[in-house]
């Protein structure tokens, strides 16, 4: 496959490097996370990404500054990938005065203008309308920033899903889909909720282009994800990429995970993408035991930092509970 | 199948209205609740609902006859089954219909949810609020809004009359003097006896009673072994005795003064004036005639006390067929008291004193009290308020007779 | 001031708006050449371009969404949706998304979009065109709710609430687009949560809104010949609601009725009351009411629409009852 | 009687109803061997199978559509939609289609499904997943609503609402689910459209709702003490509303509180209060009350929630209010 | 499954009936005697060739454009005009437009006017004939400007993944209201979005009664035989504007108008008969007048019809 080590050889060492570390934080923050929500630390509903984090890695490693991103209830790790503050993150988790949203928002709403995170989504296909319109917006503002969708599987059969993919080939918008089908709508398997196999299927009755990618392989989401973008980018409308994966933990932390089987489960731990990537990464020569180890000390740091950031903030004035219902002044 | 209305009655005192106003004519359709027929009473205007839905035959009486309670006045074609009044395609009809949905739906206007509010005091927030600005009592106004109720413009009615009858206030200061407001008691005192000295045609009599024997016998009631000091009868409890047998004797003396005519009462509810700290109140002795003295004088001085406390609910001073005035203690010898409106008649007793009296061509000396009676000529003729006088001065001087 | 119909004035709103602001554009279904049901957005395209006066495929969760999403970024969308009645089909964007983003963000993002629909009956639409549904809306923290009743107030409250940083559901009576009245030139706001005194008086006070506010003036006019004066308010925006005004002319005449077109169940007139009867309770001299439409859906054939109507009738009515 | 949780009475009442009546299917996400995001469909798949606990895609505006097409042909659907939040998205299939079919097809279209919504707050929901959206559908003819607060309660009116041949969405606030109660061991039906008065009392009455209920409950006992006699009401149905006896209760003491969880502007309680402004004039004598959510979306931080979710504190500084 | 002459004649009534019918509502509705009649004419042979083979127990729910489903599933001319007229003597009483009515009896379920929220209701009732065990299939009809609908998304999907007995049938005239089909329909093609549910699909002429016919025919016995639903797309033209309601013709040119004209179904019908010596001209015509005067007594029934009472609007909210 010529093509693809073309472009994969594209990225610097340091770059792989980068999303070999990357991958690393995500898998680290979201082990935290779980921890501190079973300890009662952190509140609300947490749908964390476990397995699933070479999508979010290999997706942001294919943007520019001024794209845009728009994600679901699964969102930690594209907030992270894509260059949120770990801090705020984590105070936001904790419902802290220095999250992000000043702890309005938590897991599932989770935003930052600053880095084109536009939103995180409590409503499933809630998201895809938004970034369509992102799009849009970015059309009448002369401003050539793509928009990077993310949805889920359960998603692909809401009605949502299907007049934003209508309407964004129709108006061929810069906008590019991108479904992480990790196999289950919440508990229901995607067999049980579609005819089709893939949600790609779904595309050519748009007219749009679809790939359908190892979603556990980085490189490989890396480079779909960058032709699509830049496709995009050039006027050339929307594209659908389906990334199969899979979340090796439950749809949410408490899950009874009544619906899956161990096996099923093995099965796609041994596909754990940070491990293969790693095997990759030691073919080349780009990663030794020692090398990993300053990794994970690095990114230990990280957390801990992050955790104790947001432990030990302050918990907003309840005042702050009734200011933001309107915006002020003139937008 | 057509249904005849009877005249209920619209509040617990009503025995009777006159027809004020229809709100339908026949063949119009009515529901549940809808307001038929305006009735005014003596007290003030009710609003009858209607209590079935159905569609007006006829009316069975027009405005201004006056209906018993329990008179058909209105029959129904259509009434008591379910089915939807007859409705008129081209007019006005869809309104009445959207009542209907509202009423149907979620809305039953329920008819003993409104007998309810029938029983309360019906005024609104803002009358209320402007009363208490005011200091004024609620009694006496008469409510002019939907079901009688009292509204704004009701009591700013009676402010302009009040104000229109009294002095126009000297707006500059006067060194040395201190303006006491008036309490809601003295200017609804002020405002009845007004009312009372205007309108009513008094004229007054008066008579000495000799009550050596009264004494006497109170005297021996009161040194009865075993009696504790409360128990001790006072002057007054033989004068309310004397008086309550005496409008037994002569009821027509017994009653009120109304526009169609004047309401006697069965049984004898004596109003007994006692001075309080905010004023003169009148505590009401209820069925007087079939109480002994020891009951008259135990009752008497609860009313009295609690009325000094002011504790007294409106229902313990408001009404009564007569009223007694005593202001002996004082040492007043005798005065001509102010009528209690509607009552015809108050009897004021002066201080006993002992004075000579001529007894045949002799002077003696005897104890004495002097009584006044007032009596509102328009009700009493001067032959009938003497007699009544010396039915009490009988028995005020014959006191066993009180005892029978 | 030029004499236009309300569905003129907004057009020229539009205009004005996207002259003065390139980031202001217009998205919905048929406003292109077909100009919109009710032509407000006339010739928008011709004069702007198809990249500005956007026609949209008949979906709703889509283009309300983008609408969104496009404020988001900076820009300043106008959305028409034909109905109100539709917005069942894009709730969730409105409610879940387009409110919620200033709040979730605390302050750091802003929604700055106006979505149009038309309300109302009195043209034989049927059930699933004529609706109010106002109220709806009013519950929705962070929306903003403004309803015209006159072609002055329906430019400057649309040039107002384009100017708004949040987002403004913009209600249009259809009875109203071809009433024609006097409306000044150029640009001027009318600004959002002013009630507007739309007839003084002493007696009782009628507060409405939109279509019904035409009813309102027509029955103080015939109260008035009996000697009756009421006060009629126009609320104008229901979100901020201008409930100073109201209170004000309570205080002054001590009744209130509340008129409006929808079903009187759980109305926006429930509210006017409810803080009325908290706020000002002890100047109330009569049982606040309200004259709304019976619960019924709207039907479709004149004569049955007119008893969903017959608000209209029963205003007057109620009108004297109070004072009586 | 025995003592369950809200969350069993409901799994006990639809299992009974289904066990009397084959037309009843149970319809919704996750409702198979998951048992629910609720957890109330625990265990009833094994008993029913799949041929009647249907299992369906995130696709709410497709299967609440299908529930209607279905409850047109005679099966009974039970619809979970998980959170009420999530109705939203089907609004236009619950309000134009399942509420208004029986109307404008003139009575031959009966809709009879009932759509179950885990309403309100609970910790962490943030802003798309602690709403109590009643308002809104207590304002659509054609639907009847229901909220009932104790486990006795649910399993009773939830039977209601499946033998009701009209669509019925009852509320299920999240603060019930694990309240505990008694609950008869032989049927009981509790009929829709009847208010309970939960506790008797001559001072003032609290109206309330859902899970407010029990904090009016509790703050009763407490102010009893105090020798403030406190009556607390449940409508249990909003529509349509027990009229009678919550005017007779206002009438009764004559001061009233009216407590909702929801955000309070134009909210449930709006129409009570109007409702009793109207027609227990004459007998208040104080200002009515309203208790209710903050005007916000709901934060997600644990710190900020007392500010905006109603509790036993304001529902008491009200009641101290109107008596005082 | 193959049409006896018979069979043809009849369907060239239907069809006729259903023109006539078109002619005198849209001449009405010009005149002003009622508001808005969103006319059909020239997809005639779409309705006549679904309903033709249906069992009186087969379900069908139409759009606004439906007159065709009522006319030849049964439901009286005179009914549907005092409908328009929003009269008493229709089913709906005057409470909604008459193409929304409800027929049980004749298999007609209850419509609503949003557009393409009947796609997910036709599932609903499929899914109740699975539920009941009952041999029932469903035709859902929609119109292009559906497609693009969450409705449509969400509907059949779930009878695709379900399997239910229902056909989903795609009426194509190219204009959702004034938007032509390629400006809203990314891919330019409604079919190949049937793919994208696993459904077996079928392009059709839908100006050719027969064709219709046969394709339906094939779409239903696999229903009811269980393989589930099936996706047909029949493209057709509608003569009139969307709707009569002050509206205003755009973007479609004369020509085009004038080509499709030249494809009448019903002429293209008549040809046939008459070529195949299954009908003189002279016997066709007396069908003609036939339906003429059948329409015109329609009007008069209607015209003579009282309007319902207004309490009427209060009733049936509620069960």
């Amino acid at each position: 496959m010529p093509a693809r080590k073309r472009t994969s050889l594209a990225l610097s060492s340091e770059q792989l490097l980068q999303l070999y570390e990357d991958m690393s934080m995500l898998r680290a923050f979201d082990e935290k996370v779980s921890e501190r929500c079973i300890r009662g630390e952190i509140p609300g509903l947490i749908h964390l990404g476990v397995g699933e984090e070479a999508v979010a890695v290999g997706v942001n490693a294919a943007l520019q500054p001024q794209d845009k991103m728009v994600s679901t209830h699964r969102a930690h790790s594209h907030f992270l990938a894509r260059g949120a503050d770990p801090k705020a993150f984590m105070a936001e988790l904790y419902g802290k005065a220095t999250g992000c949203c000043g702890g309005k928002a938590g897991s599932m709403h989770l935003a930052d203008l600053d880095i084109g995170f536009l939103a995180a989504n409590g409503v499933v296909g809630g998201g895809l309308p938004l970034a369509v319109g992102a799009a849009l917006g970015l059309r009448i503002l002369n401003d050539d920033g793509v928009t990077l969708c993310f949805f889920g599987d359960g998603a692909n059969n809401n009605g949502a899903f299907h007049e934003s993919l209508n309407l964004a080939a129709v108006l061929e918008l810069p906008v590019v889909f991108l479904c992480e089908n990790n196999g289950y709508g919440i508990s229901q398997s995607i067999h049980k909720q579609q005819r089709v196999a893939n949600v790609a299927d779904r595309a050519p009755g748009y007219g749009i282009p679809a790939e359908i990618i190892d979603g556990n392989d980085v490189l490989e989401v890396y480079e779909t994800v960058r032709r699509a973008v830049d496709k995009a980018r050039a006027g050339g409308g929307p594209t659908l990429i389906e990334a199969k994966t899979y979340r090796t933990i439950g749809h949410y932390v408490g899950d009874s995970e009544n619906y899956r089987s161990a096996e099923e489960v093995a099965e796609w731990q041994a596909k754990d993408p940070i491990v293969r990537f790693e095997q990759v990464m030691r073919r080349k020569k780009l990663l030794n035991k020692a090398l990993k180890e300053e990794i994970a000390a690095r990114i230990a740091v990280l957390v801990e930092e992050a955790t104790d950031f947001a432990l030990h903030s302050p918990f907003p004035d309840p005042a702050s509970a009734l200011s933001h219902v309107y915006a002020e002044g003139v937008a | 199948m057509a249904t005849e209305i009877k005249l209920p009655a619209l509040s617990p005192s009503m025995t009777d209205g006159t027809v004020a106003h229809w709100h339908k004519q026949a063949g119009d359709s009515v529901v549940i609740g809808e307001p038929l027929v305006d009735i005014e009473t003596a007290k003030t205007v009710l609003e009858m609902e209607s209590p079935v839905s159905g569609t007006i035959e006829a009316l069975l009486v027009t405005v201004g006859d006056e209906v018993n309670v329990g008179t058909g006045i209105v029959r129904l074609a259509g009434a008591g089954d379910e089915a939807r009044p007859a409705i008129d395609t081209e007019g006005a009809a869809p309104a009445k219909m959207a009542e209907k949905t509202v009423a149907t739906e979620s809305r039953p206007r329920s008819a003993d949810i409104k007998a309810q509010n029938e029983q309360r005091l019906r005024i609104s927030p803002r009358a209320r609020k402007l009363l208490r600005a005011e200091g004024m009592a609620v009694d006496g106004i008469v409510g002019s809004g939907p079901g009688g109720r009292i509204v704004e413009r009701d009591v700013q009615q009676q402010l302009a009359k009040s104000a229109s009858k009294s002095v126009v206030p000297v707006e500059v200061e006067l060194p040395g003097s201190t303006l006491v407001p008036h309490t809601r008691t003295r200017r609804y005192i002020a405002d009845r006896l007004q009312q009372a000295k205007q309108h009513i045609p008094h004229f007054y009599l008066y008579i000495d009673c000799e009550v050596d024997d009264l004494v006497a016998f109170r005297a021996r009631l009161n040194s009865e072994p075993g009696r504790l000091p409360e128990q001790r009868l006072s002057l007054n409890d033989f004068v309310i005795r004397a008086l309550a047998l005496a409008l037994r004797d002569m009821p027509e003396l017994n009653g009120l003064w109304e526009e169609a005519g004047i309401r006697h009462f069965e049984c004898v509810d004596l109003a007994v004036a006692v001075a309080t700290p905010d004023g003169l109140l009148t505590p009401i002795l209820k069925n007087v005639a079939r109480k002994g003295l020891m009951e008259i004088s135990r009752e008497m001085r609860e009313l009295a006390a609690r009325a000094r406390a002011g504790e007294l609910q409106p229902e313990e001073y408001a009404g009564g067929g007569f009223t007694l005035s005593n202001l002996g203690m004082y040492g007043v010898r005798s005065f001509s008291p102010i009528i209690n409106p509607p009552q015809i008649g108050i009897l004021a007793v002066g201080a006993m004193a002992r004075q000579p009296v001529v007894r045949g061509d002799a002077l003696e000396i005897a104890s004495v009290m002097s009584v006044t009676l007032s009596v509102d000529h328009r009700a009493v003729d001067g032959a009938e308020a003497a007699r009544f006088l010396a039915t009490i001065r009988r028995y005020l001087e014959e006191p066993r007779a009180m005892l029978l | 001031m030029a004499r236009m119909s309300y569905a003129q004035a907004l057009n020229e709103a539009h205009r004005i708006a996207m002259h003065d602001d390139p980031r202001v554009f217009v998205l919905g279904e048929d406003i292109g050449v077909y100009g919109g049901i009710y032509r407000v957005t006339k010739g928008l395209q011709a004069e702007f371009g198809e990249q500005r006066v956007l026609d949209t495929p008949i979906s709703e969760i889509a283009i309300t969404g983008a609408a969104v999403g496009a404020a988001l970024v900076g820009s300043r969308p106008i959305l028409e949706i034909g109905f109100v009645d539709f917005v069942g089909t894009c709730w969730d964007q409105v409610f879940n998304q387009a409110a919620k983003f200033s709040y979730m963000t605390d302050g750091r993002a802003s929604v700055p979009l106006v979505i149009r629909m038309a309300c109302g009956a009195g043209l034989g639409y049927g059930v699933h065109h004529s609706q109010s549904l106002e109220a709806w809306f009013t519950h929705v923290p962070g929306l903003k709710v403004v309803m015209p009743a006159t072609p002055a107030d329906a430019k400057g409250l649309l040039l107002a609430a384009i100017d708004d940083p949040n987002p403004v559901i913009f209600l249009e009576h259809k009875f109203l687009y071809e009433v024609k009245d006097e409306v000044p030139d150029g640009r001027y706001t009318v600004p959002l949560g002013k009630a507007w005194m739309a007839r003084e008086g002493a007696d009782v006070t009628i507060v409405s809104w939109s279509g019904a506010v035409p009813w309102a003036l027509k029955a103080a006019e015939q109260a008035a010949a009996e000697g009756i004066e009421c006060e009629v308010l126009d609320l104008r925006s229901l979100v901020p609601l201008d409930e100073d005004a109201i209170v004000a002319s309570v205080e002054k005449t001590g009744r209130l009725i509340v008129c409006h077109e929808a079903c009187t169940t759980g109305g926006f007139g429930a509210e006017v009351i409810a803080r009325v009867v908290t706020r000002a309770f002890d100047f109330l001299d009569a049982e606040p009411l309200r004259v709304a439409a019976p619960d019924i859906p709207v039907p479709n054939s004149l004569p049955l629409e007119a008893v969903y109507l017959g608000t209209r009738e029963r205003l007057l009515e109620a009108v004297r009852g109070i004072v009586s | 009687m025995h003592k369950i949780s809200y969350q069993q009475a409901i799994i006990e009442a639809m299992v009974e109803e289904m066990r009397g009546d084959e037309a009843v299917v149970l319809m919704g996400e996750d409702v198979g061997t998951f048992g629910g995001l609720t957890g109330t469909t625990v265990g009833i798949i094994e008993e029913f199978g799949d041929s009647r606990v249907l299992e369906m895609p995130i696709s709410e505006c497709g299967f609440v559509g299908a529930s209607v097409g279905a409850a047109l042909k005679g099966v009974r659907p039970i619809v979970e939609m998980g959170l009420a939040d999530v109705s939203l998205v089907a609004m236009d299939q619950l309000v134009n289609s399942a509420a208004k079919m029986n109307y404008y097809h003139d009575g031959v279209a009966s809709v009879s499904a009932v759509y179950r919504l885990w309403s309100g707050f609970r910790p962490g929901g943030g802003a798309q997943m602690s709403q109590s959206n009643e308002a809104m559908f207590a304002h659509v003819p054609g639907l009847k609503v229901v909220m009932p607060g104790t486990p006795r309660d649910v399993k009773g009116l939830l039977k209601a609402a499946i033998r009701d041949d009209n669509p019925v969405i009852v509320f299920e606030p999240k603060g019930c689910y694990t309240l505990l109660g008694e609950v008869p061991d032989d049927e009981e039906v509790i009929p829709l459209g009847q208010a309970e008065v939960k506790r008797a009392g001559a001072d003032v009455s609290v109206i309330a709702t859902g899970v407010m209920v029990g904090k009016a409950l509790a703050v009763a006992e407490k102010l009893a003490a105090e020798g403030i006699d406190v009556e607390v009401v449940d409508p249990r149905t909003l529509r349509p509303l027990d009229t009678k006896t919550l005017v007779a209760s206002a009438c009764k003491t004559g001061r009233v509180v009216v407590a909702q969880e929801a955000s309070q502007f134009c909210g449930y309680t709006a129409e009570i209060a109007a409702l009793l402004a109207d027609e227990a004039f004459d007998a208040l004598k104080a200002p009515i009350k309203r208790v209710g959510g903050a005007e916000t979306p709901m934060p997600l931080s644990p710190r900020m929630e007392p500010l905006v979710v109603p509790g036993e504190v304001a529902i008491e500084a009200a009641i101290r209010n109107v008596v005082g | 499954m193959s049409l006896s002459p018979q069979d043809l004649k009849q369907l060239f009534r239907r069809l006729l009936l259903i023109r006539r019918f078109e002619e005198e509502a849209f001449r009405l509705a010009v005149a002003g005697k009622f508001s808005n009649y969103h006319g059909g004419m020239g997809q005639e042979a779409i309705p006549v060739g679904v309903c033709y083979g249906l069992k009186p127990t087969d379900n069908t729910m139409i759009t606004h454009r439906g007159l065709g489903v009522l006319l030849t599933r049964g439901v009286p001319v005179g009914e549907i005009f005092a409908g328009l007229y929003a009269k008493e003597s229709c089913p709906t009483r005057g409470r909604h437009p008459i193409f929304h009515m409800a027929a049980p009896e004749l298999g007609i379920l209850a419509g609503t006017t949003m557009v393409g929220s009947v796609i997910p209701l036709a599932t609903g009732a499929a899914l109740a004939a699975r539920i009941q065990g009952k041999p029932d299939v469903t035709i859902s009809f929609f119109g292009d400007g559906s497609v693009n609908r969450g409705d449509f998304h969400e509907g059949v999907n779930l009878g695709a993944v379900r399997k239910l007995p229902i056909v989903y049938f795609c009426e194509n005239n190219f204009y959702a209201k004034s938007m032509p089909l390629e400006a809203s329909t990314a891919g330019g093609s409604i079919i190949a979005r049937a793919q994208g549910y696993g459904l077996p699909s079928e392009l059709v002429d839908g100006n050719d009664v027969v064709a219709v016919y046969e394709a339906t025919q094939r779409a239903v016995a696999r229903a009811r035989a269980g393989e589930g639903p099936t996706f047909i797309e029949c493209l057709t033209y509608r003569w009139t504007p969307h709707s009569t309601a002050g509206d205003r013709e755009f973007s479609r040119t004369a020509e085009e108008l004038a080509s499709w004209k030249a494809k009448c179904p019903i002429l293209r019908l008549r040809k046939q008969l008459i070529e195949a010596g299954h009908a003189s001209a002279e016997e066709l015509d007396a069908v003609d007048i036939d339906i003429q005067r059948e329409v015109a007594e329609g009007v008069e029934f209607a015209e003579a019809a009282p309007y319902a009472a207004p309490e009427v609007a209060l009733e049936n909210v509620y069960v």
